[in-house]
């Protein structure tokens, strides 16, 4: 009779590349400078994209919505990860993520406008569209996991979600089912630190998001959010153990919201402009062109080249999103049901009714 | 053709759909090999193996949240909750989620989910145990809620549910489980949804119910026709999203009165929309108010005092007297 | 007597009442520093200190459930839930638990507790942020359901509100809170829960709304008059549960015709439960059916179509002319 | 840049007396002969009540209910270590702790017996009726907690729940908040193996329950649930922990359930019975009786007075139950509000209506 210790666990952090760029050879991911290149015009697209849907959004033109500057080092290589034939559940604050995809950006404008149209996300790209309701998707896909599994495709699910959503009960749930059914699931948290106004020490008393993952059973591990090959290392390694059914996992990703919390949002009222600063200055997109300039995959030509080719590309879906005709009244009981039921069909008759009259 | 009881009935709808349908799945808390607690799904994991007949964690959110991922990847779940007054913590996924992923996506993901649960009183059951929210459910724009009232009606409509590519939650009244048993056809056949059906004919009232309601409805029906009082039309509203008011107006045009029985609690219970709905419709024919026999706006009492809270034939023979005098 | 907007007058009343009553604490999520996303608690963790102004972790929930266990303690949490289409995880404590306890323990414990939380469209917002489900809680038994329409009545309803005995659900309509300014007593006042409130006074027909409603009714109203075409009476119906159906009696057997306005779905709507009642209690004073001005049973289209699916003035009058006619 | 270990975790077990009843001194708690005899006496009330209780529902004259033989060794002390002043927030499996606590045998009847008027927990007894909702009442203890510690009152709470229970999202929510607010919470988990048909290991992939305690930065501990010295020594000091602004903390009692779920239950359709006879000889009421014998604090004799002085009290209390008047109808109007509102008092005199006119 005593007291024993029955079972111990350690969480690990990874960290590839350093703030000047520079990398532990022992623990690169395996990218062609290619892929490297790739990656970096994904991350500078985001970048870019954000910065002009702020603009858009002072203007009238689009509607709420959450920035992703500063975190592009944590989603876009997580996203950049996967396979077609993986699936991705984000929630809401993935931009890079939905472009890497194959999402078009003028769908997500559109969206983001106010029409739900632009959610359409476009047959073969394995993603659910945006979940507003923090820690609720990550079930879905651990379901979507479980399907690929009993198929026996050779798949596996990533889930985004920040911080704050692991205070949700669902979230608490979904690891716990991933864990029974050894679903092939990704559990990939942005711990930006903030969850609006609310910072990560007051989020959890748990120094680290990556220990959740200890009640589960199933492995956790923290990674530099910021140090794209630390991320898609780690996730990389995340789905193939998934596919191979190794089972889920979580990787928790520290970076920072250096934005505003959404375009409605004055993070001046309750945080130090000293903590955003720091974190400006670490940078993702910088780091890595730090790291590609060592390299010779890059220099300050192409690094004006890349940004000027992702203006144009954003240009071109802001022209394009623009152009759209405003939707059909219609449109609201199209897709209630597969069918338009006798309630829908009497509702939908008595707005035409009204909207011929007024015309 | 055997004759089964309401829990046989659904077992049987269960069984073949899924020997139909490989991609029907049963999960939930104790379906597997305890065979649900009321028996329903019992010998399923013996004929389907674990892999379609999932024993899940004690999670409610979690059953009906798996399940949209489920059938998102073109699965058909039917997860079963194990009371419907324990399918709270599943409420935000299914009208956050479920209910609105084919909106949200605009057609291209849809949630063919049943989400089967039993509910009602009269089972002498523990507090939460016989509790009667189909309304909280039928308001919820993008769910089907469809209520069976006997053995035949559950296999049929059960079937068309799980056929259905939109998600549907499937009430059981409990006290019917086993309270009766009646010719059930051994082949599958499908109750279309969104379609009522008139139980009984009848000229001078309608009776409008669902569930066991539909039983303590007939027998008032039988007590006033034996005593030649009164001839009443009894509609079992099977389906109460989408509404089929189509066969509640042509009744009420008929007989011109019309009386609504549930168990759920009187304010704002799902009679209020009938009765609405008739307003609206059939005023013209109405030749006394439509009325209500309903639970009350309390919490279901424990057993002792139970039968006071359910409608019964007394109550609504009383009722209907007093339409008809009216 | 200062000019104040719906979101100044809460502020108020919380203040006012937090130092009025040390017990009453404030907790949600950003409700501290931040102020809440809508600036409602703006100002009170400065005055009262993170012990009584709480900012919690992100969970609902877990907001609901601790609340709970602190109102049985004798405090009088008032928790706010950041947009009502958040509080579906909080649905089950809300309806297994606060809204019961005082029934399970036979009064030993109760849950004095306010859960007050922004609803309904209007303000160009994102999927679930334009939700309108009060109908979903008023037919919760053992739960109060309040919606205050405007400033004035804001302060005194949320008083009352924190100082009932019992759990109090306060939607407020999002819409409405920069949309006017109108004067508020500094002092504090009460409005009692429970009871209507005729806006407007009318011979020829009485509009019911509530939460943003009102204004539209009453837009409707105003316009008909200069019109000359109809004398509206409006009643904003204040607290959905329990209803006050005398107040709606009484104003429709003089006006003898009635409309409902309300932005939640049409099925099953707490409009539903307003008809059913004037079937039930003024059926003979009715020159025309009950009707209702509702949104559709749809998920709320996102901004670009939100205006087709709010009720606006032009559909009241238009729906008041054609009870007129009937 | 490396992959380095940044936090590590332990799970300890704490057993005090073996089989045998031979304990540990250096690990016995501080609990006098008397106290000793006392926790025996209630361990045998509760079995005996248990054991009638059943003779009861089977006769009809209750409703079902929930067994608590076999789980004696850990409720009850878990019970037995709480102050006055402290809180109980119990599920539906913790019959001896409600003894314990001081509600009357005859109202836990009246209460089982579906008759709401003996849940009626005497003023003075800091107890929580029975919860029903699997996982839903450990955030009311949180609630608590925090409003006893904003009092600055010396106590704490203790919520207990099975393992299945820990799936919930709820227990989830509640773990969390009672870390970020440093609740004085002892969460207490009767791990009986079994939620219903359902064994631990498909419950979650943790092999243990205290290991859950990790995600939310607060302690975790196993104990032996059968082991009335283990589990009174871990409860207290937990108790304490709280009490002084240590914080909350979660206890695993690993127990089992040898009982059918409920009385609706048949547990020989899911589990072997080889299984519950290997748990029936570790009897924790027999353990501690050895213990007893061992020290001189008990012999056959007064084995045998302790069961039949516990059957005399049942005894007394279905007599007293059975004697209880049927409740008068109104009781389902008396409680919903303070105040009978209009709608209520319209039903309740439509039901007075009716009850005359039948009688
Ligand atoms: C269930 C729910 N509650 C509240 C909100 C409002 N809300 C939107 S984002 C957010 C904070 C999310 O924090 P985190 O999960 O860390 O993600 P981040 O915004 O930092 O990316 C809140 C409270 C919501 N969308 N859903
Ligand atoms: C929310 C909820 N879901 C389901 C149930 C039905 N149910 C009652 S007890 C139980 C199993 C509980 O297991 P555990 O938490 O381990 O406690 P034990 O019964 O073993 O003491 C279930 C599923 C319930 N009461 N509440
Ligand atoms: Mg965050
Ligand atoms: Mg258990």
């Amino acid at each position: 009779m005593a007291i024993t210790t029955v079972a111990t666990f350690g969480v690990e952090r990874v960290e590839v590349m350093d703030p000047e760029g520079v990398v532990d050879e022992a623990l690169m991911p395996d990218l062609s400078p290619e892929r490297i290149t790739e990656l970096y015009g994904w991350m500078v697209l985001t970048r870019r994209f954000d910065e002009r849907m702020l603009k858009l959004q002072r203007q009238g033109r689009l509607g709420t919505f959450a920035r992703v500057t500063g975190q592009e080092g944590a989603h876009v290589p997580a996203a950049f990860a996967l396979h077609d034939e993986d699936w991705m559940v984000p929630a809401f604050r993935e931009a890079g993520a939905f472009l890497v995809r194959g999402v078009k950006m003028e769908d997500f404008l559109q969206y983001w406008g106010g029409d739900e149209r632009g959610n359409l996300i476009p047959e073969g790209v394995r993603m659910l569209p945006t979940a507003i309701p923090v820690g609720t998707h990550m079930l879905h896909a651990v379901g979507i996991g479980w399907a690929l599994k009993r198929r026996g495709e050779k798949a596996a699910v990533l889930t985004s979600f920040g911080e704050g959503a692991t205070s949700e009960g669902d979230f608490s749930e979904a690891m716990n089912f991933a864990g029974v059914f050894q679903a092939p699931v990704v559990f990939f948290c942005q711990n930006n630190q903030w969850a609006i106004s609310l910072p990560y020490y007051r989020q959890t008393a748990a120094c680290t998001v990556a220990q959740k993952a200890v009640g589960y059973g199933i492995p956790g591990v923290q990674v530099d959010g910021n140090d794209v090959f630390a991320v898609y290392r780690t996730v990389a390694e995340a789905l193939e153990r998934a596919c191979g059914g190794g089972g889920p996992s979580l990787i928790e990703a520290v970076t920072y919201r250096v934005t505003d919390h959404t375009t409605s949002d004055d993070a001046r009222r309750y945080r130090a402009e000293e903590e955003v600063a720091t974190w400006k200055a670490r940078d993702p997109i910088e780091r890595l062109a730090k790291f590609m300039k060592k390299r010779g995959l890059l220099d300050d030509a192409g690094e004006a080249a890349v940004a000027s080719d992702a203006d144009q590309r954003v240009a071109q879906a802001v022209a394009a999103f623009e152009a759209v005709d405003a939707p059909n009244p219609d449109e609201i009981f199209e897709h209630v049901f597969a069918e338009l039921t006798a309630p829908l069909a009497e509702q939908r008759e008595a707005l035409r009714r009204r909207l011929a009259k007024e015309a | 053709m055997a004759r089964l009881n309401l829990v046989e009935a659904i077992d049987q709808a269960l069984l073949q759909e899924m020997e139909r349908d490989a991609d029907v799945i049963v999960l939930g808390e104790d379906v597997g090999r305890d065979g649900g607690v009321f028996r329903v799904t019992d010998g399923l994991v013996e004929r389907f193996g674990e892999e379609r007949v999932i024993d899940t964690p004690l999670a409610e959110s979690g059953i009906v949240g798996m399940a949209i991922g489920m059938a998102i990847s073109g699965f058909r779940p039917v997860a079963e909750i194990q009371f419907s007054g324990f399918v709270y913590p599943a409420y935000d996924q299914l009208v956050s989620h479920a209910s609105r992923m084919r909106t949200r996506s605009r057609g291209r993901f849809t949630v063919p989910l049943v989400v089967r649960m039993p509910y009602g009183g009269g089972i002498r059951a523990l507090e939460h145990h016989s509790e009667s929210m189909e309304a909280a459910f039928a308001h919820v724009p993008g769910l089907k809620v469809v209520i069976p009232a006997d053995p035949y009606e559950a296999k049929g409509l059960l079937t068309a549910a799980i056929r259905d590519p939109d998600p549907v939650v499937f009430f059981e009244p409990a006290r019917v489980y086993r309270a009766i048993k009646m010719d059930v056809p051994e082949e599958q056949y499908e109750i279309p949804l969104g379609v009522a059906r008139v139980v009984r004919e009848g000229r001078d009232i309608t009776v409008i119910a669902w569930g066991a309601q539909v039983r303590v409805a007939r027998e008032a029906a039988e007590r006033l026709a034996a005593e030649n009082r009164a001839d009443v039309e009894v509609i079992d509203l099977r389906t109460l999203s989408p509404l089929d008011s189509a066969t509640l107006v042509a009744s009420v045009e008929k007989t011109g009165r019309a009386l609504v029985v549930h168990e759920a609690p009187r304010s704002g219970g799902f009679g209020a929309e009938v009765s609405a709905q008739l307003m609206e419709r059939a005023i013209l024919h109405l030749q006394a108010p439509v009325r209500r026999v309903t639970g009350f706006d309390t919490i279901p009492p424990l057993s002792k005092l139970e039968d006071y809270y359910q409608p019964d034939a007394d109550r609504v023979v009383d009722e209907i007297v007093g339409i008809m005098e009216f």
